[in-house]
């Protein structure tokens, strides 16, 4: 059977090796931990908690602020020294609750008898705090409410994680498939889909041969192998790759009767309905030439990034660049006090010889910007846009299209930044957009 | 605190450079140059050298007066001086190179803003300024002064003095294959030879051994022009670099091939396929000239579109225009309407075509 | 007819004697109005429109007034220019009000261009041009067509340059007309390759 | 003092050529050499003073409706006589201008200053106006021509100026160096302003 | 004579014909519009030259009608130009005070440093979606020139300190800069705007002392000393200047302690007092006094100023006309009458009254 993908896209080496044999290490959780009330797309939650009270590990500290939001849970018990104002990757300062670990680890798990009914699985869901841990964090609840003219008859676990060097995704479906399997089930009860798929890339045989095993003598599930490509896990065209199913543009996945699901969620989910556990760890790869001892780790979201560094033997003495993600879509962050979050897949050191510190060059219309576009749109258009500050030719080059995945930019001999000005561009059409409903 | 760096995604990059890209065609470009310095001698090489220097030396001087970004070394001006002297005849007076270098870099290029803005092929833009400016220069063919071969292989030379008047062979036998396919076709018309002995010259243009001369470069003609065989294997080279994209060069060749044997003889389908596309610098044009990134096509229906009309402009100029071989022109040509192609080949994005429905 | 001789006067006229790039007629539009695209293809298919029509009727102009059949006189040399000129001055003004009524969306289109043809010297050129080569009717109209076409080409093929070097970083005296006209110099030499297509 | 300043305007300020970028179909079309220019130059330069005096003379009592087709009547007039002279004492001349002298009518130069200026001032400033114009116009046309001539045959008014061994580059005189050398005649000028400007 | 003859006859019936033709079409094809399009029209040349970008001057006059700038016929000159804004009305109004670009930071690359190597597109709004921006302030003026770039009248530069400096002369209040600014740390004030407050950063104290040498700290100290009331209010850890109460006195500026406000006279800020000799009773910096602190608005009474009251603002000084008031007494600090009372801004209003 051929490898099944989507076209175009790009090949950058995978960089995996660097933690891809190493198991998953509980961490104990750090004695300061900064929890943001806003770890997920949307809304941020309403903080439930005061300067002083206790906390116990699970209990609820953030309601959600909104329909497509999420409730937050501590990850540690102990006592809430202060909430503040504390920055997180995109450079604005969240609401973000303090909780000085009391080291008792005392748990108030909710209860998951009560959350396996089919029609409570999405409101447990939603008190559990799921979010989409790929890295988009978009709130799992919300996927699994699909309007009454959209059923949905697919779930597909993304596996693919085709971000080069991370391996998070790796371990946890290496080390608990049984969970994934499980929580595969539960999402499909959820939305009475009759089909999953778990996708993953070639680079991760092992895994495929697991699931395999696991789901032999079952038919309404399926593993599919994926070509090692990037971007093979964005949504859009892992469904293609699956399915040959085409979401149409501006849709959403559910326009195609699909819903895509991160292994790690699926995993999440499962250890909410078996043990009640809402979502407040994670599995994170710290990994990178710049940190000593590359590896996968459990950490309780609102852990700084300093601490996880500390875990995986700290910075090199060239270390030069930190991201929050992976090489291909993460953020760069420059202050090492912001936390992990829901969506922290992992934490990526480069050192000063990997960084890119020239300034770009010209665009000598080579084009293997557009042959590698999985979107099939125009990167190099949108630069020359963005430098004219014609934002809604831009639009009418279809930018909000792009889902940002950055394979222009890698594949461009000239190294233009056009990520960053089809970001700048996105901002402004946004905006207008929004000024445009205000009339 | 340590100071870190910070940029948007993505924050990996692949290896290439505008430096490497430019280093690799030239490079691509460098058997069939050197197989010109073999067959035509110190000429050829200083012809090479002049262009060379005086296009960095231009865009330097061009850099400097329009306040841009100098850049020497990345190869681009090194590339537009090649192109150019490869495809001007061995023995061009130096000033004139000098001169065409010049007006390639400063008006092809550096006008426009340098390298990545010109809407045309500098080095063409520099022939064609040549060609324009002095046109007996540019047609001045030399005979290859390493090697016994005149411009059609001996034998066929000796059966055009057969069969045809001796002043008719001198100057057919004195031009490149392709001028001396052109000379053919007009002494025809003026009554100088007649039918049979236009087939004589055609047959013996389009035989076995003269289209081997062609392929492996036994020839003569303007230094890129002359080995199909090393141009080919740069142009592969190119192919295997992911430079270029198989797209202009297949549709051009196969255009200009296909058209040539339904138009290019005496009646339809009368004509050499092999012997159009070995001849004329097709192979120069197909893989270093009509594939320049800067002035081709950004789509591939776009680029297919372009090489397929650029290749029915080759035949139709050398068919029925004033120029034998018309690489040139037709590439130039088919600059101008770059632009308009790229405004109608723009690809739908994913998720607006229904590709396949459930 | 002869429809060998129709295509050589279209293949002329469009590309081997292209009105701007060959024979500098129509300049000023070709660089006034080529700094768009939408506005360069409006200008040109209000020129082809006008060319055509103006060719089929300055040729009835010159051969039953100027000139008659019957040969009884030729006024030719004394009033061709003025009763060319005032033919293409009433024939756009009167295409400018008829199609404002009967066409408004054509209007909307093209008729902003309709007066900027008065003196455009293409369309004069055309007409010259017609009674110069001994063209007869058929043969004018074609003639007209193909004009207009390679003048539309011309414009077009500047406007999408142009749209593309908006981005570009010209030299700041070069900025605006002088870069057209580099870029026309350029596009008319390379046009060059096609000198000898057709002997004329 | 007003004579001096619309004479300043139309040789240097107001330039048609490389100010105004009017009537550039003429100006790159003939200007192959420094005679054909000059020829030219003339030519429109006298079309453009009768005019503007006829204009500027009959503008009171033309109704505003048929202003142009007027006008036009009237430049075409002069534009037969200057056929008819033309054909008559320079007849080299106007066979290598051909065409563009009856295109003299469409000169955007012409109806242009009717409209602008003559249709507003008495009779005796239009007709300055139409000489300076016509200077400026008659310069620059030369300034190209010259330029032209000497880089592509080697000649200047037909005498030869550069050494012998200096081979013209024909492109000059071919329709791509017209474009070709205004473009860059107009690029110097805009530096020379940039400059002044900046001083 | 027959020649002449016939040309006459054809030309005249050609005219005829045509006119006949045009004035027949335009009776029956008939379309009304805008009456000022025909005016414009006629404003312009009408060579239908494009020179303005528009296929012909008809175009452009409609174009001119919906809004286009007046002055793009170059053919026309100044008298087209003129003639359009006659029809357009697009009269300049009255001169009111010339306004100017301010930058409302100062935390140039020693005072507030750069908190990370920023490597990519060197422009504010660009690196303002990297992580915030790579300034230590997270509110100031990033320095990449965004404001520098838009300028069409090349009055704005960014400096070595990597900040940007406004060309008094040339700028025009043309507000572009202010649209491209990221940060909104550019405003429009008048030219003559003494005293500004130069701090936009929100953050509390601790941050902001980590973060700039000169940001506000919100320590209040200049509210207190403001003798105006409502011309300085504290806002969510930010001192913020409301321009419309502002008298200039530029006491805010002598009390700030991290010099977050600037006043560009601080030197001559001194307690005036006036000469009897040579006052002329001419009311003029009595009304000009913003906080009442000036005896006299009486015919023939010479002014004298309430020591104890005079904030030091110096509009009298500039107001007068007569050479009359002297710079003497250093100005307190604090201005003791105020202090447990703030004044209502006047501005000469109480003579009406």
């Amino acid at each position: 059977m051929g490898l099944l993908t989507f076209k175009k896209g790009i090949h950058p080496p995978d960089m995996k090796f660097l933690a891809k044999e190493k198991k998953i290490r509980r961490i104990e959780a750090p004695k300061e931990l900064y929890v943001p009330m806003s770890q997920h797309i949307g809304a941020p939650a309403k903080c439930v908690v005061n300067k002083g009270d206790e906390v116990k590990a699970g209990s609820l500290i953030g309601e959600k602020g909104g329909f497509v939001s999420t409730n937050i849970h501590s990850p540690v018990s102990g006592v809430v020294k202060a909430v503040i104002d504390h920055p997180t990757v995109f450079g604005t300062k969240v609401q973000t609750v303090v909780i000085e670990n009391d080291g008792k680890n005392e748990k108030a798990y909710l209860d998951p008898a009560k959350q396996s009914a089919v029609e409570t699985i999405v409101p447990g869901i939603l008190a559990g705090g799921i979010v989409g841990m790929g890295g988009a964090t978009f709130p799992t609840h919300v996927k699994l409410s699909p309007p009454a003219d959209k059923p949905i008859d697919t779930i597909i676990i993304n596996g693919a994680e085709c971000e080069p060097y991370l391996t998070s995704d790796y371990r946890l479906m290496l080390e608990t498939p049984e969970k994934v399997v499980a929580g595969l089930e539960i999402f499909m009860k959820a939305v009475s889909a009759k089909k999953g798929y778990i996708g993953i890339e070639a680079n991760k045989k092992d895994v495929h041969g697991i699931f395999s095993k696991l789901l032999k003598d079952r038919d309404d599930m399926e593993v599919s192998l994926l070509q090692t490509k990037y971007p093979q896990g964005a949504e859009k065209q892992l469904i293609y790759a699956i399915l040959k199913r085409v979401v149409p543009a501006g849709g959403l996945p559910m326009d195609v009767g699909v819903v895509v699901q991160n292994s790690g969620t699926a995993a999440a989910v499962d250890e909410l309905f078996s043990e009640g556990k809402p979502l407040f760890e994670r599995v994170v790869t710290v990994t990178g030439n710049g940190v000593k001892e590359p590896g996968n780790f459990i950490f309780p979201v609102g852990a700084t990034l300093e601490f996880a560094i500390e875990q995986a033997g700290g910075l090199t003495d060239d270390a030069a660049k930190v991201i929050m993600g992976g090489p291909m879509m993460g953020f760069s962050v420059d202050n090492l006090k912001i936390a992990v979050n829901k969506g922290t897949s992992g934490i990526l050191v480069l050192t000063e010889n990997e960084v890119m510190k020239e300034d770009y060059d010209v665009c000598i219309r080579c084009g293997k910007c557009i042959d590698v576009c999985p979107m099939y749109l125009s990167p190099y258009k949108y630069i020359e846009l963005g430098e004219q500050k014609l934002y809604t030719e831009a639009e009418r080059w279809n930018v909000m299209d792009c889902i940002e995945c950055g394979s222009c930019v890698y594949t461009c001999p000239s190294k233009r930044p056009m990520i960053q000005f089809i970001k700048a561009e996105k901002a402004k059409i946004t905006e207008q957009r929004r000024k445009e409903a205000a009339k | 605190m340590k100071k870190f760096y910070m940029s948007t995604s993505p924050h990996v990059f692949s290896r290439d450079s505008v430096k490497k890209v430019m280093w690799n065609v030239n490079l691509a470009l460098l058997p069939a140059a050197v197989w010109a310095i073999l067959r035509f001698g110190m000429d050829a090489f200083i012809s090479m050298l002049v262009a060379i220097t005086a296009a960095v030396l231009a865009e330097w001087l061009f850099a400097k007066l329009f306040k841009q970004k100098i850049r020497l070394w990345d190869g681009s001006a090194f590339l537009t001086g090649l192109l150019m002297s490869m495809t001007l005849p061995p023995g061009m007076p130096i000033i004139f190179l000098i001169v065409g270098a010049f007006f390639a870099i400063g008006f092809g290029k550096a006008v426009f803003g340098g390298l990545g803005y010109n809407p045309f092929n500098p080095a063409l833009i520099g022939r064609a300024f040549l060609a324009a400016s002095w046109p007996v220069a540019v047609i001045t063919w030399k005979e290859p002064t390493v090697g016994a071969l005149s411009s059609i292989s001996a034998e066929a030379a000796g059966t055009l003095a057969s069969t045809i008047p001796v002043e008719a062979v001198d100057t057919i036998t004195s031009a490149t294959p392709l001028g001396a396919l052109g000379q053919a076709f007009s002494l025809n018309t003026q009554g100088v030879i007649d039918g049979a002995q236009l087939d004589a010259v055609t047959g013996a243009l389009s035989s076995k051994e003269s289209i081997l001369d062609l392929f492996l470069g036994n020839i003569g003609g303007s230094l890129g022009e002359i080995s199909a065989l090393l141009l080919l294997l740069g142009g592969l080279y190119l192919l295997w670099k992911k430079i270029i994209t198989w797209h202009i060069p297949v549709v051009y060749i196969l255009t200009v091939g296909l058209l040539s044997w339904v138009f290019g003889g005496k009646g339809l389908m009368d004509g050499s396929f092999l012997f159009s596309i070995f001849a004329g610098g097709v192979f120069l044009g197909a893989f270093f000239m009509a594939t320049d990134l800067v002035t081709s096509p950004m789509y591939s229906n776009g680029k297919m579109i372009y090489a397929f009309l650029a290749g029915v402009l080759v035949v139709m100029i050398r068919r029925y225009g004033g120029y034998p071989e018309g690489v040139c022109y037709s590439i130039l040509i088919m600059n101008a309407f770059v632009p308009i192609i790229d405004r109608f080949t723009k690809p739908k994005p994913f998720g607006y075509v229904k590709e396949v429905s459930k | 007819m002869d429809f060998g001789r129709l295509f050589v006067i279209a293949i002329s006229a469009i590309f081997v004697n292209n009105f701007v790039l060959a024979r500098f007629l129509g300049i000023c539009p070709y660089l006034g109005v080529s700094k768009k695209w939408d506005s360069a293809l409006g200008m040109g298919i209000a020129v082809i429109f006008v060319m055509t029509l103006a060719s089929f009727i300055t040729w009835i102009v010159q051969h039953f007034l100027l000139a008659p059949p019957s040969g009884k006189y030729d006024l030719t040399d004394i009033l061709q220019t003025i009763a060319f000129i005032l033919t293409i001055a009433a024939l756009v003004q009167f295409v400018e009000i008829v199609m404002k009524k009967a066409m408004p969306d054509l209007y909307k289109a093209l008729g902003i261009y309709l007066p900027l043809i008065t003196t455009n010297c293409a369309i004069l050129g055309v007409t010259l041009l017609n009674i110069k080569n001994d063209y007869n009717l058929i043969e004018s109209i074609v003639f007209g067509i193909s004009a207009g076409v390679g003048f539309t080409l011309a414009l077009l093929m500047m406007a999408s340059i142009r749209e593309r070097l908006e981005s570009a970083k010209v030299p700041k005296v070069f900025k605006g007309i002088a870069i057209a006209l580099i870029v026309a110099a350029l596009m008319s030499l390379s046009f060059t390759g096609f000198s000898g297509l057709i002997a004329e | 003092m007003k004579v001096l300043k619309i004479i300043k305007n139309g040789i240097l300020s107001e330039n048609p050529v490389f100010r105004l970028l009017l009537g550039l179909c003429p100006t790159l079309a003939v200007t192959t050499s420094a005679n054909n220019a000059i020829g030219m130059g003339l030519a429109t330069t006298f079309v453009l003073v009768m005019s503007n005096v006829i204009v500027s003379m009959i503008k009171g009592f033309i109704p505003a409706k048929v202003r142009i087709p007027a006008f036009i009547v009237v430049i075409a007039t002069f534009v037969t006589i200057v056929q008819f002279v033309m054909a008559g004492f320079l007849p080299e001349l106007n066979k290598s201008l051909g065409l563009f002298i009856p295109l003299i009518v469409v000169n955007c130069i012409i109806m242009g200053r009717a409209e602008a200026f003559a249709s507003k001032n008495n009779t005796f400033l239009a007709a300055v106006d139409g000489i300076a114009m016509g200077i400026g116009f008659t310069l620059a046309l030369t300034l190209i021509g010259g330029v032209r001539e000497i880089l592509g045959s080697n000649t200047f008014f037909g005498y030869l100026v550069l050494p012998q061994s200096y081979k013209p580059m024909l492109f000059f005189i071919l329709s791509p160096g017209g474009f070709f050398t205004m473009g860059v005649l107009l690029a110097f000028f805009n530096w020379i302003s940039s400059r002044k400007k900046e001083a | 004579m027959t020649l002449i003859l016939i040309s006459i006859v054809v030309l005249v019936s050609l005219g005829v014909l045509f006119g006949i033709a045009l004035g027949v079409a335009n009776k029956v094809f008939y379309v009304k519009e805008d009456p000022r399009i025909a005016k414009i029209e006629e404003s312009l040349p009408g060579a239908n030259c494009g020179a303005c970008g528009y296929p012909g001057c008809a175009a452009y006059a409609e174009a001119v009608i919906k809004g286009e700038d007046i002055d793009k016929c170059t053919p026309g000159g100044k008298d087209a130009i003129a003639a359009l804004g006659e029809v357009m009305g697009k009269k300049a109004g009255k001169q009111k005070t010339r306004k100017i670009a301010y930058l409302i930071c100062q935390g140039d690359r020693e005072l507030a440093p750069r908190r990370s190597e920023y490597t990519g597109v060197k422009s504010c709004a660009e690196v303002k979606l990297v992580g915030g921006g790579d300034k230590s302030c997270s509110y100031g003026c990033f320095g990449y020139g965004d404001c520098e770039d838009v300028c069409p009248f090349d009055a704005i530069h960014i400096m070595e300190n990597g900040l940007p400096e406004v060309d008094e002369q040339k700028c025009t209040a043309c507000g572009k800069c202010i649209v491209a600014c990221p940060q909104n740390v550019l405003i429009l004030q008048p030219v003559d705007k003494e005293v500004l407050i130069r701090c936009v950063n929100h953050e509390p104290a601790k941050d902001v002392m980590k973060e700039c040498k000169v940001g506000c700290i919100s320590c209040s100290m200049c509210f207190r000393a403001c003798p105006i009331d409502g011309a300085i209010t504290m806002e969510d850890n930010l001192a913020i200047m409301h321009y419309e109460e502002c008298v200039d006195c530029g006491i805010c500026a002598q009390v700030c302690p991290k010099n977050s406000i600037t006043d560009k006279r601080s030197q001559e800020r001194k307690i005036p007092v006036i000469n009897e000799e040579k006052c002329n009773a001419c009311t003029l910096c009595y009304r000009k006094c913003p906080v009442d602190a000036i005896i006299g608005g009486k015919p023939k009474e010479k002014h004298v100023i309430k020591e104890e009251q005079c904030i030091g603002c110096l509009k009298c000084y500039d107001v007068c006309r007569f050479d009359a008031i002297d710079l003497v007494k250093e100005r307190p600090k604090t201005i003791e009458f105020y202090k447990d009372k703030k004044y209502n801004r006047t501005d000469g209003e109480h003579v009406k009254k």
